[in-house]
């Protein structure tokens, strides 16, 4: 009843029963599918920006936005309302073609990974058979998109923050790659599916710990350095580069930028939730059976929003109690700490499937 | 939107100063007549504008650390959702002139207000951004920013308060609240670069004709 | 151990020592650069201050020199010069032998028009390019400068004016370029979150790599030295609050008290202890801005707002007692405005506890955090004799090992009837780093609550207020006061005609040499070293270009 | 070897103190104080100078003199004191306040003139609510329309501090009743 699968099954069957041409159905399918990402990539987005508002300040033994409609959770609309009307500023001397395709890219790159991941029981846009191969690949288009805007800005500022970006992403991707690897020997597939399915019982934390959760902390880590977000925030680097890459971009062209850094935000969780926590899985113990029961009464896509929020939640707390890295320890802690573990969290994974499985 | 219609949190209208200005400001807005249809539209965009309003980290002097204070624990500007200070004058919606403008800032001023994306706002705070202030007799300073871009709200201090300074962004709310999204109201001329070069000009002419 | 007298007795013999507040020479132009190399060997190697004058008929020089070695170092000697060409006054620079004259002889270029021989850099250095006129002459009309709107900013920041004097006494002029044409200069500032006000450092990078800085400052100078020369001693005050706005009241305490030295008024024990205990509050709240700048300059905002949050509570020690937030405006020449708020013992005791609590805090969250650490350890370098030579005073030369405390070498106030330790770090090595700068503040943190505590308990009873007459004139005569401020040695020059009104007033801002340390320093470091340096310098830019 | 694993567990374990250190405050009572909510009730202390204002008995008497050493000891010309000459009912002509100008916008708050002025006659108030639209409402008259100098000091003293106890709300009208 909770579930989302029935509505999805009863809006098929309404179409099927209702319109005769199969292809018919199939595109108004594909429309509905589409506009409802979007709705959810941009609803996201929203609640993300008030959430880490409100965390924020309550770190900082602030109250945050709360005077916007009750606790403030009209803030985020005002700020829509405001950005969409926003004078957009042309520049001069830019790389115009690349200047205006740059955030379209970012956004594109963020909406791709977002077509792969599983958000509930049966609800997903793309199931592949090669999931995480298609997730690793499309999550780093956005990072293109980030270049081409320090290029084509014409500002120095600019071009220093996207030329650390390019660097960042670089090197993070393979370990990001890397612990993503080490879960795939675990499951032994890289189809989203079947590795949820296999977490129906107990998590992949649960079933090895000692791999996963380096896998884990790997992962967090290279993910955030990803997405570009602090303590890896140099791309952006308020008090260095006043804005980085995005500092040319006025209007709703920055409003896409700051949009993607929290869907990226929820990206990095669901993954690490898909591929570590056990996805959607309700929390199983084997044998106690009574305990499962109430657990699978949860909704799916309960299960998944609230592992994903708590690692977001993590994630939050880690940004706003460190400072940021200087370029040369991003890439020491990259070269000399994430990828030696990596390597040998591998092995170590290998030889522990070999031994328990 | 009328005045008396004018909503702000936990304040009444009676609180705020200078409300005959705000009058005579719709009534030179609506000289033309208001359409209903754009007129409710535009209340949902002021709305929108007048409650997310992104500074530019921009202080000179002693004001900027009321200002810091202001975006601090205490005070806390992100109340109102204006905690979001942009560093890039491309992002930002409002500019705090909190501090002092010399000769040599005020071409840097002038063109930072010309790269904010409009809809853009000035609040002028404290002494010297009104009128010069403890300055005013100096050889260096400007005599008010309202000399090289258009000021929006005044708020005196020395430097003034953060409550004080959460009340000229109250101010500032009001007025964005009146505004017409399809009828941009008149900006105060700030001659333009050319004029006021032709000006220093004729000045030095004549102090040196006068000698 | 030789007397000062002996010393200036040897290295210009034949010349007449004046017995003024300190032992005085005036020299001839061409002599000034012989004697300073001299007293610079016999360890006078600390310019503390180098003022411009118009005296009227002459434009010169005034140099206050002191000494880094501990037997010399409450001494303090001044030269005089000047030369009587109003046209085109030429004076031989000192910058080869003081590194932080460079700065000041471009400041006296700027205000007076008097060119230095030698000097690499004789670009104007607060004043807009095309300003015409030298606003600190008596005969200067500053009003033919209108103001400017033009989005064009002067094109000749580039070239570097310079002249030199060869054997035979012809002055050469000539231009030289700043950077190269190949080289990527960036600007940081005007408008900048991470420069603390309006510096503009044009910085050529090579990749992360900080080449070469050239500060540019200027674009907060309100000229309140020229201002202060046409108001009175009372009305003086608030401005000095508004040079360095987050050590306001000890600039006040500094100015109150060198009016007072000059005119002889007696000040009550209780507004000296209150003031010590201001002073020490200000210091407080400074360095816990410091603190917060810096750790928001390298990316921990976090931290900031709590630097933030627990400064509120000082700035409610001020409000309640003073009126006043940022500027006090609580210290009066005499004396205090009024007495203490009846709660203002307690507030304080309260805060000192707390204070240390919070400090612990601030050590946990950030000084442990390892990549704060690694981000500071062994970055920006700062030798001892680096130090002295840029007169980097404050925090900044302590952390390097010297001691330069005022508060100790020329204790004034209440500063001599208590103990407390002066916070040095590196007293073996002579060098310090970033780390030893930002750490430093934090432990001057915690001194000054061990000085309060004792301030506060035992707070005199014996008035506020001297009485003084409502109109006060100062004899004629030139008047030094030093104080330590939250960032260094601030000094408050008054040369008096017996007016009501100063001949000329000269504050001696630590911050400026402070900015031009960050060329030194950042040489060859990174973007974000720049930032982190800047923070832990923790200059304030209103006070440099006062 | 060890040292690098001994540094990175070092490094973690320092990282997740400074987390701990975070979500303590996270948890701590939040020092925020609503200004607009907490209106009325929290006020700024009593001596914060606010704004300059003139206190005015019930009988719409003020103490100035006109006498302008205010006007002569603040630094950047703030206050401008204009006075005119009257006949008193005995004949005799006498120089009385007729405007006391007072430039909010330029007031430096130094407490100069409060400090010299003989007569107490001005009052700092810790009222901070200023901000306005409009440069020119920020001069305000400080002597209410058709008030005159106390005659007898003496008498009059008792009702100053009740004037300067409210000055918040004397302000605002006065400003209103100069526009109209």
């Amino acid at each position: 009843m909770l579930e989302l699968t029935g509505i999805i099954n009863w809006i098929h069957e309404t179409l099927m029963a209702n319109i005769p041409a199969s292809w018919l159905v199939s595109l108004i399918e594909y429309v509905l599918i589409g506009a409802g990402f979007l709705a959810l990539y941009a609803v996201l987005a929203l609640i993300l920006i008030y959430f880490e508002r409100r965390i924020c300040a309550f770190f900082q033994c602030r109250l945050g936005p709360n005077r916007v409609g009750p606790f403030g959770v009209f803030q985020v609309i005002a700020d829509m309302v405001k950005i969409l009307l926003k004078e957009i500023i042309s520049v001069k001397h830019i790389d115009k073609v690349l200047f205006y395709s740059a955030f379209f890219i970012v956004i594109m790159g963020s909406f791709l990974t977002f077509g792969g991941l599983q958000f509930a029981r049966g609800v997903h846009g793309a199931d592949f058979n090669i999931g995480v191969f298609y997730l690793l690949a499309v999550s780093s288009i956005s990072i293109v998109g980030v270049l081409i805007a320090g290029w084509a800005s014409n500002n120095k500022y600019a071009l220093i923050g996207s030329m650390r970006a390019g660097a960042q992403v670089i090197s993070y991707e393979l370990s990001a790659g890397l612990s993503l690897l080490t879960m795939v020997i675990l499951a032994g597939s890289m189809n989203l599916s079947t590795i949820i399915e296999e977490q129906a019982d107990a998590w992949f934390i649960f079933q090895a710990p000692i791999p996963v959760l380096i896998a884990l902390v790997i992962y967090l880590i290279a993910g955030h350095a990803e997405t570009n977000r602090g303590p890896f925030d140099l791309p952006e680097a308020e008090s260095e580069l006043t804005a980085g890459y995005h500092t040319e971009y006025s209007g709703i062209q920055f409003g896409f930028f700051y949009l993607a850094e929290y869907v990226n935000l929820f990206i990095i969780a669901a993954i690490a939730t898909i591929v570590f926590l056990g996805g959607w899985q309700p929390f199983h113990i084997v044998g106690a059976d009574g305990f499962n029961a109430v657990m699978d009464y949860i909704p799916t896509w309960a299960w998944f929003f609230g592992k994903a929020f708590a690692l977001i939640f993590l994630s939050l707390w880690v940004r706003w109690s460190f400072p940021r890295l200087r370029i040369d320890q991003l890439l020491h802690l990259e070269w000399k700490i994430l990828l030696p573990f990596g390597l040998f969290n591998l092995v170590l994974m290998a030889v522990w499937v070999i031994i328990f499985k | 939107m009328e005045v008396k219609n004018l909503r702000v949190k936990s304040m009444k209208n009676e609180d705020f100063n200078n409300n005959d200005y705000l009058e005579k400001y719709v009534e030179e807005l609506h000289k033309g007549g208001v359409n209903v249809a754009i007129g409710v539209l535009d209340d949902v965009i002021n709305w929108g504008r007048s409650h997310s309003v992104w500074p530019l980290t921009f202080a000179t002097s002693c004001c900027g650390i009321e200002f810091m204070c202001v975006g601090a624990a205490r005070a806390d500007f992100a109340r109102f959702g204006w905690e979001v200070t942009r560093n890039s004058p491309r992002q930002a919606d409002v500019i705090f002139v909190a501090g002092t403008i010399v000769y040599k800032m005020a071409p840097v001023l002038k063109r930072l207000y010309d790269q904010m994306a409009e809809p853009k706002y000035v609040i002028a705070i404290g002494g010297c951004a009104i009128s010069g202030g403890p300055f005013k007799d100096s050889y260096n300073v400007v005599q008010g920013v309202d000399k090289i871009i258009p000021v929006d709200v005044y708020v005196p201090g020395c430097p003034s308060r953060p409550n004080a300074m959460l009340y000229g962004m109250m101010q500032m709310e009001r007025k964005i609240k009146l505004e017409s999204f399809f009828k941009l109201p008149k900006k105060p001329i700030i001659t333009k670069e050319e004029e006021i070069r032709a000006q220093i000009d004729e000045e030095s002419k004549d102090v040196k004709t006068s000698k | 151990m030789k007397t000062i007298k002996d010393i200036i007795s040897a290295v210009a013999p034949g010349v007449a020592i004046e017995e003024a507040q300190y032992p005085t020479v005036t020299l001839d132009p061409d002599k000034v650069r012989g004697v300073a190399a001299k007293l610079k060997e016999e360890g006078f190697d600390y310019l503390i201050s180098l003022t411009g004058m118009d005296y009227g008929d002459k434009l010169g020089v005034i140099y206050h020199l002191s000494s880094s070695a501990n037997e010399h170092k409450q001494d303090v000697i001044v030269l005089k010069t000047s030369t009587a060409d109003r046209e085109n006054p030429l004076l031989y620079t000192v910058c080869d032998l003081f590194k932080s004259a460079d700065l000041y002889e471009r400041e006296v270029f700027d205000f007076f028009g008097i060119r230095f021989i030698n000097h690499p850099d004789m670009r104007r250095i607060f004043l807009r390019s095309d300003w015409k006129g030298f606003p600190f002459r008596k005969d200067d009309d500053p009003s033919v400068n209108a103001v400017p709107c033009t989005n064009v900013t002067p094109s000749d920041l580039e070239n570097v004016p310079s002249i030199t004097i060869d054997s035979d006494g012809n002055v050469t002029e000539k231009d030289k370029m700043l950077f190269g044409n190949n080289e990527y200069v960036v600007n940081f500032g005007p408008q900048h979150p991470a420069t603390h006000g309006v510096l503009h450092l044009r910085v050529s990078l090579d990749g992360e790599i900080v080449k070469k800085i050239d500060p540019n400052f200027g674009y907060i100078h309100r000229g309140i030295e020229k201002m202060s020369e046409k108001l009175t001693y009372p009305q003086i005050l608030p401005y000095t609050e508004r040079l360095d706005y987050l050590s306001g009241s000890i600039n006040r305490h500094a100015m109150c008290m060198c009016v007072e030295k000059a005119a002889g008024f007696e000040v009550p024990q209780r507004a000296q202890y209150v003031r010590c205990i201001l002073d020490e509050l200000t210091r407080i709240a400074s360095h816990l801005l410091g603190w917060g700048c810096m750790c928001m300059d390298m990316g921990a905002i976090t931290a900031f707002i709590y630097g933030m949050r627990d400064r509120e509570h000082i700035m409610d020690i001020f409000e309640e007692s003073a009126g006043g937030r940022l500027m006090t405006g609580y210290s009066v020449i005499g004396g205090l405005a009024q007495d203490v708020h009846p709660n203002f013992v307690n507030r304080v005791k309260e805060f000192i506890p707390y204070m240390r609590k919070m400090l612990k805090e601030y050590h946990i969250l950030f000084t442990g955090n390892p990549i704060a650490a690694n981000r500071m350890h062994g970055i920006g370098w700062l030798t001892k004799e680096e130090a002295v030579a840029l007169g980097t005073t404050g925090p900044t030369g302590r952390a390097s090992g010297w001691s330069c405390d005022v508060r100790k070498i020329a204790p004034y106030a209440a500063y001599d009837k208590i103990k407390f330790n002066e916070i040095l770090r590196n007293t073996d090595t002579l060098k310090g780093d970033t780390f030893d700068r930002y750490y430093i503040r934090l432990d001057e943190v915690l001194e000054s609550l061990n000085i309060i505590e004792q301030l506060v308990n035992n707070l005199p009873d014996d008035g506020f207020r001297a009485k003084v007459p409502p109109i006060i004139k100062l004899p004629a005569g030139e008047y030094h006061q030093r104080v330590e401020n939250a960032r260094g040695d601030f000094d408050v020059f008054i040369s008096s005609d017996g007016n009501k009104n100063p001949y000329r007033v000269k504050f001696r801002s630590p911050c400026m040499t402070l900015i031009s340390a960050l060329d030194p320093l950042c040489r060859n470091e990174k973007i974000a070293d720049l930032i982190m340096i800047g923070g832990s310098l923790d200059y304030v830019i209103p006070c440099a270009d006062r | 070897m060890i040292n690098y694993l001994k540094s990175i567990f070092s490094g973690i374990w320092a990282l997740m103190q400074g987390m701990y250190i975070t979500m303590l405050n996270f948890c701590r009572k939040k020092v925020t104080e609503p200004y607009p909510e907490n209106r009325g009730k929290h006020q700024p202390f009593e001596r914060f100078r606010g704004e300059l204002t003139m206190p005015h008995n019930e009988n719409n008497e003020h103490k100035c003199t006109g006498c302008g050493i205010c006007q002569m000891n603040c630094p950047n010309h703030t206050i401008k004191v204009i006075t005119k000459n009257i006949t008193t009912e005995d004949g005799k002509p006498k120089r009385v306040l007729d405007q006391y100008l007072y430039d909010l916008g330029s007031c430096i708050f130094c407490g100069l003139c409060t400090q010299v002025c003989p007569q107490k006659a001005i009052a700092w108030s810790n009222h901070f609510e200023h901000a306005v639209f409009d440069r020119s409402t920020l001069v305000k008259q400080l002597n209410h329309p058709g008030s005159k100098k106390v005659e007898n000091p003496v008498v009059a003293k008792p009702a100053a501090p009740a004037a300067a106890a409210k000055p918040a709300n004397d302000a605002p009208k006065d400003n209103n009743e100069n526009k109209n």
